[in-house]
C-alpha cells in the first residue's frame, strides 16, 4: 500500500497542505464564487485520503484518528442543528439566522458561515471514514 | 415533429433510459450501481436544464449582468447529488460484504445459492 | 422562565423532527448500547406526545403551519399539518416508541452489543426521515427526508442476522433508488409547470394550468415512484425478502410505518396536488390503481398461504393488505378513503403486533419456521394468544380493528355500487383465515416435537410491547371515534367535501 | 437555440452510456462513468450551474470514482457473461415503455432556455432580486442553500451522516469466512 517512491512522497508533501488551503477557500469563498460547505467537504477528505494513499493507512490513522473523525461528523450535523435551535432561543423560528445578531442581514451571515461550517466537517469527515473503511477492509483480508 | 427546444430534454430521457437499462437487465451489482448513478445524473441534467434562461449566466449577482439563470433548480440537484452519492457509498460498501458473504457479486449466481439453501 | 412554556409549544412541529434528528447524532458517539437505547426510547415517547399534543391542536384549531427559517412560503420551507399527516405522524411516532422499547430485549439476538448505538442511531434516523416527509409542506423536502428514511431503512435491514440479509437490503436499495429518482423526476415535471415546491401553492397553480401531457406523465412518475416504496403489487417484490431477512424489531418498525408512508406521500401528490378532477376524473387513474389492488388481496394473501417461514408469511399479507389501502384510496369517495386512512392507522398496530410475536418466537425458540411453533401454545400463552388476537383482527373479526377497516371499504364498495367489489374484499379475508388458522392450528393443536428444548416463556420486555400493541387493538376496535372520525374527517378534506 | 458543444456533449454522454452497458471489464467501466461524470460536470456549465459542475466534478468523478476502485479491488473487476435473454427483453421492453412515456410527456413542457417558463416566473425573482440583500450575499445559490431552504440542507448533511452510519454498520462485521457464516443460520432455515 505504501508508496516508497520519494518524488511522489515530498510532492504530495506539498501537494496535501496546498488542497487543504484550497478546501477552506472554497469553504469560505463560497458566498461570492462558486462553492460552500459540501464542496469544500468533499475536497478537504480527498486531501486526507490522498495523505493515506501516499503514507499509508496507519499513518493516516494517526493523524486523522477514527474516533474523532467519528466525533466531527457527528458535531457538524449537530452544529448545523444548534443554530437552528439557536434561532428558536433567539426568539426566531428554526434556523431563522435573521434573529441571531441584531441586524438580520449580520445575522444572516453568521448563519449561513455557521451551517456552512457544519456540513463542511462532517462531510469531509464523513469521506474520510468511509475511505478508511474500506481500504482497512482490504488489509485485514490481505492477512 | 422534431422541437430543438426539446431536443435537450428527448437526449436526457434517453441517457436517463440507459441507466435504468443497465440497472434492469444487468447481473452483476457494480454494474446496476453504475446504471443507478447514470440513472441519478440525468436526472439532474433534467433539472438543470430546466434552470437555464436563453443569454443568462450564473447566478451570481454582480454588477454586469442582467439575466441570471434560475439558482432554485441548482440548489435542489446539489442535494440530489449529495443523495446520490451517499447512497452510492453504502451501495458499494453492501457490495463488498455480498462478496465475502457470497464469493459473488453476479446476481444469478447469488440466487442460485440461495435457491440451494433453501431447497 | 414564564412565556418559555408557549414558544416551546409554538416551535412543536419543527422539534417534533429536529429532537429526534440531534439525538441520533448523540446516539453515534454514545458507546454504551444501553444508554444509547435509553436515550433512543425516550426520544421516541417524547415524539409520540409531541405527536399526540400536534393531532389534539388540529383538532382544536385547524391547520398547523409552521414556516422554517422564517421564510414564508412558497420561498421558504413550510411544516403543514393537518388531519391526515397528524394521524400519519401518531403512527409513525407512536410504533416507533413501542417497538424500540422492545429492541432492549430483542435486539441482542440478532446484532452484536458493539454496533447498538449505531444501530438505534439509525432507527432515530429512519423515523426522523419518516417524520419528516409526513409533515413537510413543500414536495422537495418530501423528497429528503425520504432519502434518510430510506438510506436508514437500508443499513438497517442489512443487520439481519443471515447473508441473505444483505442481498435483500441492496435489493431494496436498487427498487428504492430507482423510486426515489422517478419521484424527484415527477416532482421535477410538476415544479417544471408552476414554478412553485410548495404542495398548497403548486395545487393551486397547477389548478390553473389544467392537465396537458407533462402533468400527466408528472402524475404517472409520482404514483410509480411511491408505488414501489409502497410496495404496490407487481412493485412489491423487494418488501418480502426485506421484511424476512431484517432483524425482527426493524420488521415490525418498517412494516407498520414505511409502507403507511408512502401511502401518505401518493394521497397527498394525488389528493391535496393534483385534485380528484385531475388524477380521477381526467387521467383515470382508479382505473390502474383499482385492478392492481385487488389482483394484490388475492395474490398477496395466496401466496402467504404457502409460506413455510411465518415472518414471510406475514410479509405476504402485508402486500394484500397493502391493497385494501390502495383500494379505499382509487375510490376517490369520503367513505372509500376513510376506509383506506383507518385501515393505514389499523394495520399498522395489527402487522407491527404479529411481528412483535415473530420477535417473541424468534427470542425463545431461534426460528420462525413453522414447524418451530409445533406446540407454542401452551410452551409460550400469553404471545401466542397475543397472535390469535392480531390474526383475529387480520382476518376482520368484529371488535377488533380490522372489522373496522373491513366494514368501511365493504360500505364504501357498496355505496359506490360497487357490488364485485364488495364481494372480492370479504372472498380475500378468507384467504387471511387460511393463513392465520395454519398458525394457530400448529401452535395449539399440535405437539412439540419430543426433541424440542425448553421454552421458556417470552420475557417481559418483549411482552409488554406485544400486549400493549394487542391492548390498542382491541381499544380501537370498540372506541372508533379516534381513529375512524379523525380519518374521515382528513377524508373530508382531501376530497374538498367540507 | 441549441449550441453545438451540446450536441457534441450529449453525443458523447450517450456513448459513454451504450459502452459502459457492453463493456465486460468493470475497471474500464468504472473510468468510463467518471468521465460520464466530468462530461456532466462540463455540461452543467454550460447550462450555468457552476455550483453544481463543481461539485458534480468532485464527487462523480472524484470520490464516487475511488470509492468504486477500492470496491472493485476488494471484489471482482471482470463482469461474468450472463446471457439471460429473457431479461433483456424483459429491460428492453420497460425502458421502451418508460421511455416513450417520458418523451411524451416533453411534449407539453417549456422550451429549453424560454425565459417565458413559469420558473422563471414565480419564485426565482424574488430569490434574484431580492436575496443579496435579505441575505447579503451573492452567490444565490448559496442564500437559498443555506437560508431559504436551509432546512433541506439539513437534511442532505443527515443524509450523508445516515450513509456513514450504515457503512460504518456494515464494515463492523469482521469479514467472515463463507463457511462461518453458514453457521449463523437460523435453525428453521438451514435444515428447510
Amino acid at each position: 500500500m505504501v508508496v516508497r517512491h520519494v518524488i511522489l512522497r515530498s510532492l504530495s508533501k506539498m501537494l496535501i497542505p496546498l488542497i487543504m488551503l484550497f478546501a477552506l477557500y472554497v469553504q469560505f469563498h463560497g458566498d461570492y464564487g462558486p462553492g460552500g460547505g459540501f464542496q469544500a467537504g468533499v475536497i478537504f477528505g480527498a486531501g486526507i485520503i490522498l495523505y493515506s494513499l501516499i503514507f499509508g493507512l496507519p499513518k493516516a490513522k494517526m493523524v486523522f484518528r477514527p474516533r474523532v473523525l467519528q466525533y466531527l461528523m457527528a458535531f457538524g450535523v449537530f452544529l448545523y442543528g444548534s443554530v437552528g435551535l439557536a434561532a428558536i432561543l433567539k426568539g426566531g423560528n428554526f434556523l431563522d439566522y435573521s434573529h441571531l445578531a441584531h441586524d438580520p442581514v449580520h445575522g444572516q451571515h453568521l448563519g449561513i458561515l455557521l451551517v456552512e461550517l457544519g456540513v463542511g466537517i462532517t462531510v469531509a469527515s464523513v469521506m474520510a471514514t468511509i475511505f478508511f473503511l474500506f481500504t482497512e477492509r482490504r488489509r485485514r483480508e490481505d492477512v | 415533429m422534431f422541437d430543438p427546444g426539446l431536443f435537450n430534454y428527448w437526449i436526457i430521457m434517453i441517457l436517463m433510459m440507459t441507466g435504468l437499462y443497465t440497472v434492469i437487465v444487468k447481473g452483476n451489482l457494480i454494474k446496476k450501481v453504475i446504471g443507478l448513478g447514470i440513472f441519478q445524473v440525468s436526472v439532474i441534467m433534467f433539472f438543470v436544464s430546466m434552470g437555464k434562461v436563453r443569454g443568462g449566466t450564473a447566478p451570481i449577482a454582480s454588477e454586469s449582468f442582467e439575466v441570471y439563470s434560475n439558482p432554485v433548480p441548482h440548489v435542489l440537484m446539489l442535494t440530489a447529488i449529495v443523495v446520490a452519492v451517499a447512497t452510492l457509498a453504502f451501495a458499494l460498501a453492501l457490495i463488498v460484504r455480498i462478496k465475502e458473504a457470497y464469493d459473488t457479486i453476479e446476481e444469478d449466481e447469488i440466487r442460485e445459492l440461495e435457491a440451494g439453501e433453501e431447497g | 422562565m414564564h412565556g418559555s412554556g408557549l414558544s416551546i409549544s409554538a416551535h412543536l412541529p419543527a422539534l417534533q423532527i429536529a429532537v429526534p434528528l440531534l439525538s441520533a447524532v448523540i446516539c453515534v458517539l454514545i458507546r454504551k448500547a444501553r444508554a444509547a437505547w435509553l436515550l433512543a426510547t425516550t426520544v421516541a415517547w417524547a415524539a409520540f406526545a409531541g405527536a399526540c399534543v400536534l393531532l389534539n391542536r388540529v383538532i382544536l384549531h385547524g391547520t398547523i403551519s409552521y414556516e422554517q427559517g422564517g421564510w414564508s412560503p412558497p420561498w421558504g420551507i413550510e411544516l403543514r399539518i393537518d388531519l391526515f399527516n397528524a394521524l400519519v405522524l401518531i403512527i409513525v411516532t407512536g410504533i416507533c416508541a413501542v417497538v424500540i422499547s422492545a429492541s432492549l430485549t430483542s435486539l441482542s439476538m440478532e446484532v452484536p452489543e458493539k454496533r447498538h448505538n449505531l444501530f438505534y442511531a439509525a432507527f432515530l434516523l429512519c423515523m426522523t426521515g419518516l417524520a419528516g416527509m409526513t409533515i413537510t409542506g413543500d414536495v422537495f423536502n418530501i423528497f429528503v427526508f425520504l432519502e434518510i428514511s430510506s438510506l436508514s431503512s437500508y443499513a438497517l435491514i442489512s443487520q439481519g442476522a443471515t447473508r441473505r440479509a444483505l442481498t435483500s437490503s441492496i435489493q431494496y436499495l436498487v427498487m428504492g433508488t430507482i423510486g426515489g429518482t422517478l419521484l424527484l423526476l415527477g416532482i421535477g415535471m410538476l415544479y417544471m409547470v408552476t414554478g412553485t415546491l410548495n404542495i398548497v401553492d403548486m395545487a393551486d397553480q397547477l389548478a390553473m394550468v389544467g392537465p396537458n401531457r407533462t402533468v400527466l406523465v408528472a402524475l404517472a412518475c409520482v404514483t410509480v415512484g411511491t408505488s414501489i416504496k409502497l410496495a404496490v403489487f407487481p412493485l412489491h417484490i423487494w418488501l418480502p425478502n426485506a421484511y424476512t431477512y431484517a432483524p425482527a424489531i426493524v420488521t415490525a418498525f418498517l412494516a407498520a410505518t414505511a409502507t403507511k408512508v408512502a401511502f401518505y406521500v401518493l394521497a397527498r401528490f394525488i389528493f391535496s396536488i393534483f385534485g380528484v378532477e385531475l388524477a380521477f376524473e381526467q387521467m383515470h387513474l382508479d382505473r390502474v390503481l383499482m385492478p392492481l389492488a385487488i389482483v394484490a388481496m388475492f395474490a398477496g394473501s395466496i401466496v402467504a398461504i404457502y409460506q413455510t417461514d411465518i415472518k414471510r408469511m406475514l410479509a405476504y399479507s402485508s402486500v394484500a393488505q397493502i391493497g385494501y389501502m390502495l383500494l379505499g384510496l382509487s375510490m376517490a369517495t369520503v367513505p372509500g378513503l376513510t376506509g383506506g386512512i383507518v385501515h393505514l392507522f389499523n394495520h399498522a398496530l395489527m402487522k407491527s403486533g404479529l411481528f412483535l410475536v415473530m420477535a417473541c418466537v424468534l427470542f425463545r425458540v431461534g426460528s420462525t419456521h413453522i414447524d418451530a411453533m409445533r406446540g407454542l401454545g401452551k410452551r409460550m400463552p400469553l404471545t401466542m394468544a397475543a397472535f390469535v388476537i392480531a390474526g383475529l383482527s387480520m382476518i376482520g373479526v368484529p371488535l377488533t380493528v380490522g372489522f373496522v377497516s373491513k366494514w368501511y371499504l365493504v360500505s364504501a364498495a357498496m355505496e359506490a355500487g360497487q357490488w364485485p367489489v364488495a364481494v372480492l374484499i370479504l372472498l380475500s379475508s378468507l384467504l387471511a383465515v387460511v393463513y392465520i388458522w395454519r398458525v394457530v392450528e400448529v401452535a395449539y393443536f399440535q405437539e412439540a416435537p419430543e426433541d424440542a428444548p425448553a421454552v421458556k416463556k417470552a420475557p417481559i420486555g418483549l411482552l409488554v410491547p406485544v400486549w400493549t400493541l394487542v391492548f390498542a387493538i382491541i381499544f380501537f376496535g370498540i372506541f372508533t371515534s379516534l381513529s375512524a372520525g379523525v380519518a374521515g374527517d382528513a377524508a373530508r378534506m382531501l376530497l374538498g367535501a367540507g | 437555440m441549441i449550441d453545438i458543444i451540446h450536441v457534441i456533449l450529449f453525443v458523447f454522454l450517450a456513448a459513454i452510456g451504450v459502452a459502459i452497458i457492453r463493456l465486460r471489464d468493470l475497471f474500464a467501466a468504472v473510468m468510463l462513468a467518471g468521465i460520464f461524470s466530468l462530461l456532466s460536470a462540463t455540461l452543467f456549465t454550460v447550462m450555468d450551474a457552476v455550483d453544481v459542475a463543481f461539485t458534480e466534478a468532485a464527487v462523480g468523478a472524484g470520490i464516487s470514482t475511488l470509492l468504486m476502485l477500492a470496491t472493485l479491488s476488494l471484489t471482482s473487476s471482470e463482469e461474468k457473461p450472463a446471457v439471460n435473454r429473457r431479461q433483456a427483453m424483459i429491460g428492453l421492453v420497460v425502458v421502451t415503455i418508460t421511455g416513450a412515456a417520458l418523451i411524451y410527456g416533453t411534449l407539453d413542457m417549456p422550451r429549453y432556455g424560454d425565459p417565458d417558463a413559469p420558473i422563471h416566473h414565480h419564485m426565482a425573482p424574488r430569490f434574484i432580486e431580492d436575496s443579496p440583500e435579505e441575505i447579503g450575499i451573492p452567490n444565490e445559490v448559496t442564500s437559498i442553500l443555506a437560508s431559504y431552504r436551509g432546512y433541506d440542507t439539513w437534511g442532505e448533511t443527515t443524509v450523508i451522516l445516515a450513509a456513514a452510519i450504515g457503512v460504518m454498520l456494515l464494515f463492523a462485521a469482521p469479514p467472515v469466512s463463507r463457511r462461518r457464516e453458514d453457521e449463523l443460520f437460523t435453525p428453521g432455515e438451514g435444515t428447510g
